[in-house]
């Protein structure tokens, strides 16, 4: 009987074609979740362990930092722009006092913006370092996280002597900085770089020669050009695909014109690709770091400012290479003491919209390293 | 391409229309509300323009009765960025939504939807982006308040 | 009865044993320090932080079967080999290598098995 | 003495847990005391002097089938339909009832003979040698009908799989 | 034979030491796990430029050096946990969920029959010794699959069906890398394998390196330690299939993972390494105390050895994707168990045929590990696919 | 069950029952206060400080503290940054949702009060304690690290304080210092202080 | 003592609660369950008239036996699968009905 049953339920045509029916079923990654890098929480629709879809939320992490801009006054609103991007709260900064600048029509002295590049630089190898380490421990490698750590100590010890903040900063000021560096400081940068270049190819080398590490990468989260485009992509993670771009390169500001170093750029635009990139370019922050203590200038660090000073009615829109992308801020004066509205333009906004795109049909470990790969940090996602 | 020169491009394929450079903003052009989605259509796909990288869009609220929305893009082929600016009625914000153009918009209309009460027919998917569903009035207006807002007390 | 197989049963037993006890003692102390405390919320399954949507117990992929089918087939080959393997030295003696055909037979044959899962990809996992 | 206390709590725990598998109405549960079930056939065979059998009934019964339904059920279960499923027919019950009082009543009235031969041994040195000498043939049908039922169950599965794209 | 017949008159006493045996045991696998936890710490700390865990435990040890602080870390975790809430979260199936941690940590109690800790010194060398510990490992599967299935979580559900396929996949590698020493000691009595390997007068890990290089791989995967440790992904499944779990049940899957680690290093070292047998020692054949107490001093070091390396292992890879752990242990490590027992079987005709002798045999299987590279370097074994297009 | 918690009652009123009581008050408050575990959960800016506690140099693990991903096998939440209303109850879920004994530690101003998110914030919610019952609070935005550790060697001493079998003193909001009947707060430079000491968020001085 | 037939008995019970399993069970997993019971049963008749018969037969049947049992379920897991994905549903009922 059993038998002729099976047989029967086999041969008889199936009423839906035999389409398979595995459920599909709704798993939410967030927003408290060990990779999902902060906040962010996907709804993903899964079949077994693909993903059919995915939906990324955001907003856990929404501050309400344009709201608060509006009220206070223009040198006020600096320290609410660290935690725009409390990874580079130095890219923050500076992207928000080159539009009050340029809206101000002020120039700082060359010392300072030496300094903001070095500053800038020296945060972009600690965001780098942060990646890094966030990167691996997503993959699934505890040790390179602590070992990238232990080195950004370095780099914000740096920090702390320049502005005694380990984080967030509110260094960089309205024409100037906020403390003058000094030649110790200098040759303390220079000691960390000679000490810490020769550890890039350590990093590399626990991963780059690693099986796991290739096959968990190569091919993985592939970003066509076109889809990076369309996408409004930008930062390292266009760079994977190929093409040279980098504000500092094609929309130069501060003395970026007078620096020489390379784009890394890569081809295949896949997770290993993006590591790539990072990973070279902490060499060429580095490289712009010593070339800067051989140029920087001596000396006013900074413009004698009001600290309720006006700013004429108008718009303006500045951009700026961060170490996530293409950073800018919109910025709308009406005359008086405070912005009338401060948009900020983020990388991570945009990356995230990837996802949904992106995450079509991986397996679960791919997401994270997908994710992760694209460095999306959620407080400039929410702002 | 300047901003005049956007203008005037402009100007010429749409001769009905005056095309001015905004006075607040020396690289922003203003863009008349009947125009949106075939304008932008033709800004990225034209051979002259090829904006193939959209920045941001944006609003500024100017009470009573002003709302702008600032788009701002950029050509990677030309390495040209401009901003366009349309005026919207405060009252009833309403603009054809271009994020069938560039994916990027997507985000950025919901977020306007969200926080300024634009509403973009057209749009496959707005939703609150920021805040939570059930959230009720536009935060980013300058006129909104909240039991949850506290003043600066300056 | 082998005696020492005695021990098999005394130590499933004595194991068993061992994490009831330690579970009735934490019971015990967690109601002495008064941290039991059980509430609705806590019963929520973890999601993440999100309240769980729907049930968990959801149909899955086929993919986990198959690999569950293979275990099988190639376990009970090893039903076979375990003693062939155990006895090889004295069977070396007694048949010479004869056994060794035999064997060979045998693996050749389940090695085709592998070969036709491997070829249908049965070994992806998708 | 020790033989029977072994024989009488192992049949109890075979049984009860058979009884389980049959009655549970939760599929799952039936499933793990299945797996009791099978432990408990693994301890009669050591009780049997057969440890080489008992630690494969536990490698095969109870690693590896068991699991196999257990994933069966997992990839087919419906949870609304899972619960409360049984049948009751009439027939369902008098013909194992009937069955069990021949069965019993047979074996409880036969004679049986226990061979006086001198003990053997039920390790692997006398299964190695029927292998390989006895029943060779039925040794290397084995590996056949693994061979088919391996490429039967994966054509079934796979085919289904083959018709989603 | 009948325990009564066998042993009229010392049935009390018999009892009485079968308990004692299950007393050492228990206490030995919960000390080991205390001492194992705890080193896992230390290591990853000295691995990871830390210090560990410093400051539980007497503060004079701390002040002496890093490796002796924080001794008592283990015992406080283990307290804490006894004080932790055990939920039971509303919708699980509970008579599962509670039998896991249970069921996982019996399999591995029972299993510690038959390791030999040192000459004479195994709670009883049953002569199925290595199929007993395969066997009653193999149900470490079901007890993951219950909890899995139980705990009614979507990412507990996943970890468990994840671990499930990978642990039935990495078995049949496990039992057929073992294949070759059973079949070079020609029993499976764990004490044999030792013996044994006198016998030969070379420890198995040479004829069959391939064999023990399959079987660490293998156990590594099968305690669902990292590299391999898909099913608790901490960054993919927050924790897998013990993600609902808290208090002391989830201290008994903690305890199960070390007291497993400790298990299948034990049996690689038994079985692969000679196991209490001293390097560089003529063995006695009565063994006097002081080669005995020399042979577990052994034993533990040759076992700790193969736990160090684990946990080297562990806090050095990035974690490997299912497919290709699949891809691995079926494609790779399968078919080279074959071969190693091929390469073991030829060894053994050496061994018992042309009668050669320890060193004999050790260029022998030199050479036969060099024909295998040879081989593996003519015959690709595919690989990952990605990674030789990358190569 | 009622029984049982009795129990340490009725063993003090015997005679030197106050000692075995204390014996194991000591035990299992030294064992939970060396043994915390912490939820792996960031927010915001104070989550790289707590990454960067948790690494090599500050290195959480000397405490005997490790982080777990699932509420389940946690002790201790550590609130990591700004907390909007719209993650406010997930993490209201998620406190509830970890097994007693639970100890929560507010890192960073924004779980204080809002912290530089006090003013002209329509999103954030001003502060953690309203939702979920606080132990201790780190001051500072974001804390330093070290700041962080002694506020976790402050929690300790807070456990060790605690007796078996009488529920935790928790009235609510912070934790009262028995001495002054004031809310404790945490800070690096000048240890415990009071809150009537007014503290500025450190980062919001502005350039004058 | 235990004798051949205290086995028997045992196995014929077993034997007829798999085949009430069999019979009742609505669920096809539930069956095959069943089914795995009756193999026991013929294992431990074959075992212990092994056992005290003096003969090495019977544990070399079983095994067979589990060999067999192992590809059946093999096969029968696979069918039942199938089935499922193509009717939604394993009740054995149900599906002769289904199909006449």
């Amino acid at each position: 009987m059993l038998i002729r049953t099976w047989w029967c339920a086999l041969t008889s045509p199936s009423d839906d074609g035999g389409a398979l029916r595995t459920e599909e079923f709704e798993l939410n990654m967030g927003p408290q979740h060990p990779s999902t890098h902060g906040v962010l929480r996907m709804v993903l629709k899964m079949d077994g362990e693909r993903v059919v879809d995915c939906d990324p939320v955001v907003g856990y992490l929404h501050r309400s930092i344009e709201k608060m801009a509006e009220n206070r006054t223009f040198t006020q609103v600096i320290p609410v722009t660290d935690r725009l991007d409390y990874c580079t709260s130095m890219t923050s900064n500076y992207v928000y006092v080159l539009a009050v600048e340029k809206l101000a029509d002020l120039t700082p002295p060359p010392r300072a913006e030496y300094i903001r590049v070095i500053m800038t630089e020296l945060n972009r190898i600690a965001s780098h370092l942060l990646w890094y380490g966030t990167f691996c421990l997503e993959i699934g490698a505890t040790t390179p996280f602590l070992y990238s750590f232990r080195d950004r100590e370095k780099v914000l010890d740096l920090f702390e002597s320049a502005c005694g903040a380990r984080l967030l900063y509110n260094y960089i000021r309205i024409g100037g900085v906020g403390q003058d560096i000094n030649q110790k400081f200098l040759d303390r940068m220079i000691e960390f770089l000679d000490y810490w270049e020769p550890i890039i190819p350590e990093y590399e080398a626990l991963l780059d020669e690693n099986p796991i590490f290739y096959n968990r990468t190569v091919g993985v989260g592939t970003v066509p050009l076109e889809m990076c485009r369309s996408y409004g992509v930008s930062g390292p993670n266009v760079r994977a695909a190929g093409v040279a771009e980098d504000v500092r390169r094609d929309d130069p500001f501060a003395v970026y014109k007078d620096l020489e170093f390379e784009i890394p750029t890569e081809k295949e635009s896949d997770v290993f690709a993006r590591y790539r990139v990072r990973m070279r370019e902490l060499r060429e922050s580095a490289k712009i770091l010593r070339q800067c203590y051989e140029k920087i200038p001596s000396g006013p660090y900074g413009l004698p400012l009001n600290y309720r000073f006006k700013v004429p009615e108008g718009e303006t829109y500045v951009h700026i290479e961060s170490p996530r992308g293409d950073i800018g801020c919109f910025l709308a004066s009406s005359g008086g003491d405070k912005p009338w509205r401060c948009k900020f333009r983020t990388p991570s906004f945009v990356h995230i919209q990837l996802f949904k795109k992106l995450l079509e049909g991986v397996l679960i470990p791919d997401i994270m390293a997908i994710c992760a790969s694209f460095d999306i940090v959620l407080p400039e996602t929410d702002r | 391409m300047t901003p005049q020169e956007f203008a005037k491009h402009l100007g010429a394929n749409y001769p009905d229309h005056q095309f001015e450079i905004d006075p607040l903003n020396e690289n922003c052009v203003l863009i008349p509300l009947q125009l949106v989605p075939q304008c932008f259509e033709l800004l990225r796909d034209d051979d002259a323009t090829q904006m193939d990288y959209f920045d941001f869009s944006t609003c500024v609220d100017h009470p009573p009765d002003r709302l702008d929305l600032v788009y701002s893009m950029y050509s990677t082929v030309y390495k040209h960025r401009i901003q366009l600016k349309v005026v919207l009625d405060r009252q009833n914000p309403c603009v054809p939504t271009v994020s069938h153009l560039w994916v990027n918009a997507n985000w950025n209309e919901r977020e306007m939807y969200d926080l300024f009460g634009v509403f973009f027919p057209g749009h496959k998917d707005l939703r609150r982006l920021m805040m939570p569903d059930d959230w009720e009035g536009h935060p980013l207006r300058k006129d909104y308040a909240h039991p949850n807002l506290v003043v600066r007390p300056d | 009865m082998d005696g020492n197989y005695a021990y098999v049963a005394l130590f499933l037993l004595g194991g068993a044993g061992f994490v009831c006890f330690n579970f009735s003692l934490a019971s015990f102390v967690t109601r002495l320090v008064q941290s039991h405390r059980p509430s609705r919320t806590k019963g929520m399954a973890y999601e993440c932080g999100e309240p769980p949507s729907g049930e968990a117990w959801v149909q899955y992929n086929v993919r986990y079967y198959l690999y569950a089918m293979l275990f099988v087939i190639f376990d009970v080959e090893a039903a076979y080999m375990i003693p062939w393997a155990a006895e090889f030295r004295k069977l070396l003696a007694e048949l010479g290598t004869l056994m060794v055909v035999e064997m060979a037979g045998f693996l050749a044959i389940l090695l085709l098995a592998l070969v036709y899962a491997w070829r249908k990809g049965a070994l992806e996992w998708t | 003495m020790t033989e029977s206390v072994f024989f009488y709590l192992l049949s109890g725990l075979v049984l009860s847990s058979a009884w389980s598998v049959v009655r549970n109405e939760n599929l799952f549960h039936a499933g793990l005391s299945l797996i009791l079930c099978f432990v408990g056939v693994a301890g009669i065979y050591m009780n049997l002097d057969a440890p080489f059998l008992g630690a494969m009934q536990v490698l095969i019964y109870a690693g590896a089938i068991a699991v196999l339904l257990l994933f069966g059920f997992m990839l087919t279960h419906d949870l609304m339909k899972a619960r409360h499923e049984r049948n009751q027919h009439l027939a369902g019950i008098l013909i194992p009832v009937l069955m069990a009082l021949l069965l019993v009543g047979t074996i409880l009235n036969a004679q049986w003979h226990a061979s006086s031969g001198q003990p053997v041994n039920f390790g692997v040195a006398s299964l190695a040698r029927r292998y390989m000498q006895q029943d060779l043939v039925a040794f290397e049908m084995v590996a056949l009908l693994l061979l088919a039922s391996l490429m039967g169950a994966v054509v079934i599965a796979r085919k289904e799989e083959g018709s989603r794209e | 034979m009948d325990l009564v017949t066998a042993y009229t008159g010392q049935d009390v006493a018999l009892v009485l030491i079968m308990l004692l045996m299950l007393a050492l045991i228990l206490g030995f696998i919960a000390g080991s796990s205390l001492i194992l936890i705890w080193a896992e710490r230390k290591v990853a700390a000295r691995i990871q430029n830390r210090v560990g865990p410093m400051m539980t435990g007497p503060r004079k040890f701390a002040e002496f050096s890093m490796w002796t602080g924080g001794l008592l870390q283990t015992a406080a975790d283990a307290i804490k946990l006894l004080v932790k809430e055990l939920i039971i979260p509303s919708k699980t199936d509970a008579i599962p969920f509670i039998a896991a941690p249970v069921l996982i940590v019996t399999v591995c109690v029972t299993a510690y029959i038959v390791i030999p800790f040192g000459p004479a010194f195994s709670v009883s060398d049953l002569n199925i010794g290595v199929v007993h510990v395969v066997a009653i490992s193999s149900l470490t599967v079901l007890s993951i699959v219950m909890a899995g299935w139980s705990s009614n979580s979507k990412y507990s559900l996943l970890g468990g069906l994840r671990s499930a396929a990978q642990m039935l996949s990495y078995e049949i590698p496990l039992i057929f890398a073992l294949l070759g020493p059973i079949l070079l000691a020609g029993g499976l009595s764990m004490q044999k394998m030792v013996l044994a390997q006198r016998e030969y007068g070379c420890w198995f890990l040479l004829p069959s390196l391939l064999g023990f290089l399959i079987y660490y791989v293998a156990s590594i995967a099968e305690v669902n330690r990292p590299p391999f440790d898909i099913p608790e992904a901490e960054s993919e499944l927050v924790a897998g299939y013990v993600s609902e779990y808290s208090g002391m049940m989830f201290a008994m899957f903690f305890l199960a993972e070390f007291a497993n680690m400790f298990l299948v290093c034990s049996v690689a070292a038994t079985v692969f390494l000679g196991g209490w047998l001293v390097p560089f020692m003529p063995v006695p054949d009565n063994p006097t105390p002081v080669y005995i107490l020399l042979g577990i001093l052994t034993f533990f070091l040759k076992t700790s050895f193969l736990v160090f390396i684990m946990m080297w292992i562990r806090w050095t890879f990035p974690r490997v994707r299912p497919d290709h752990l699949m891809n691995l242990g079926w494609k790779y490590l399968f078919p080279l168990s074959l071969l190693n027992l091929l390469i073991c079987a030829g060894i053994a005709v050496l061994k018992d045929v042309y009668k050669l002798n320890g060193w004999g045999i050790s260029l022998a299987s030199l050479g036969a590990l060099a024909m295998v590279m040879l081989l593996l370097q003519v015959v690709r074994i595919p690989r990952p696919d990605t990674f030789l297009e990358k190569a | 069950m009622d029984l049982i918690k009795k129990i340490p009652a009725y063993v003090e009123r015997i005679p030197n029952g106050g000692i075995l009581m204390t014996g194991l008050d000591w035990v299992l408050n030294n064992a939970k206060a060396s043994s915390m575990w912490y939820m792996l959960f960031g927010l915001a800016c104070c989550a790289i400080e707590l990454m960067a506690t948790g690494a090599s140099r500050y290195d959480f693990d000397r405490l005997g503290m490790i982080f777990r991903a699932t509420p389940r096998q946690t002790d201790l939440m550590i609130v990591a940054g700004t907390l909007t209303l719209k993650m406010a109850p997930r993490v209201k879920l998620l406190y509830e949702q970890m097994p007693d004994p639970k100890y929560v530690i507010a890192m960073g101003g924004c779980t204080m009060h809002g912290g530089p998110f006090y003013h002209d914030s329509y999103s954030v919610l001003k502060g953690v304690d309203k939702i979920i019952p606080v132990d201790i609070h780190v001051a500072g935005c974001p804390p330093r690290p070290e700041a962080l550790m002694n506020g976790c060697i402050a929690l300790q001493d807070l456990i060790r304080g605690e007796k078996v079998g009488r529920k935790r003193d928790r009235p609510g909001l912070r934790h009262i210092d028995p001495a002054t009947n004031l809310p404790l707060l945490v800070r690096p430079d000048t240890g415990l202080i009071r809150p009537n000491q007014i503290i500025m968020p450190d980062q919001l001085r502005v350039l004058s | 003592m235990i004798g051949l037939s205290h086995y028997l008995v045992l196995s014929a019970l077993l034997f007829c609660l798999g085949l009430y399993g069999v019979l009742t069970r609505k669920n096809a997993i539930g069956v095959l369950m069943a089914v795995e019971l009756m193999f026991n049963s013929v294992n431990i008749n074959l075992m212990a008239f092994s056992h005290y018969m003096m003969d090495t037969a019977g544990l070399a049947f079983c095994v067979f036996v589990i060999t067999v049992a192992a590809a059946e379920v093999t096969v029968g897991v696979a069918l039942v699968l199938s089935v499922y994905r193509n009717r939604n549903m394993i009740e054995i009922d149900k599906l002769a009905e289904l199909s006449g």
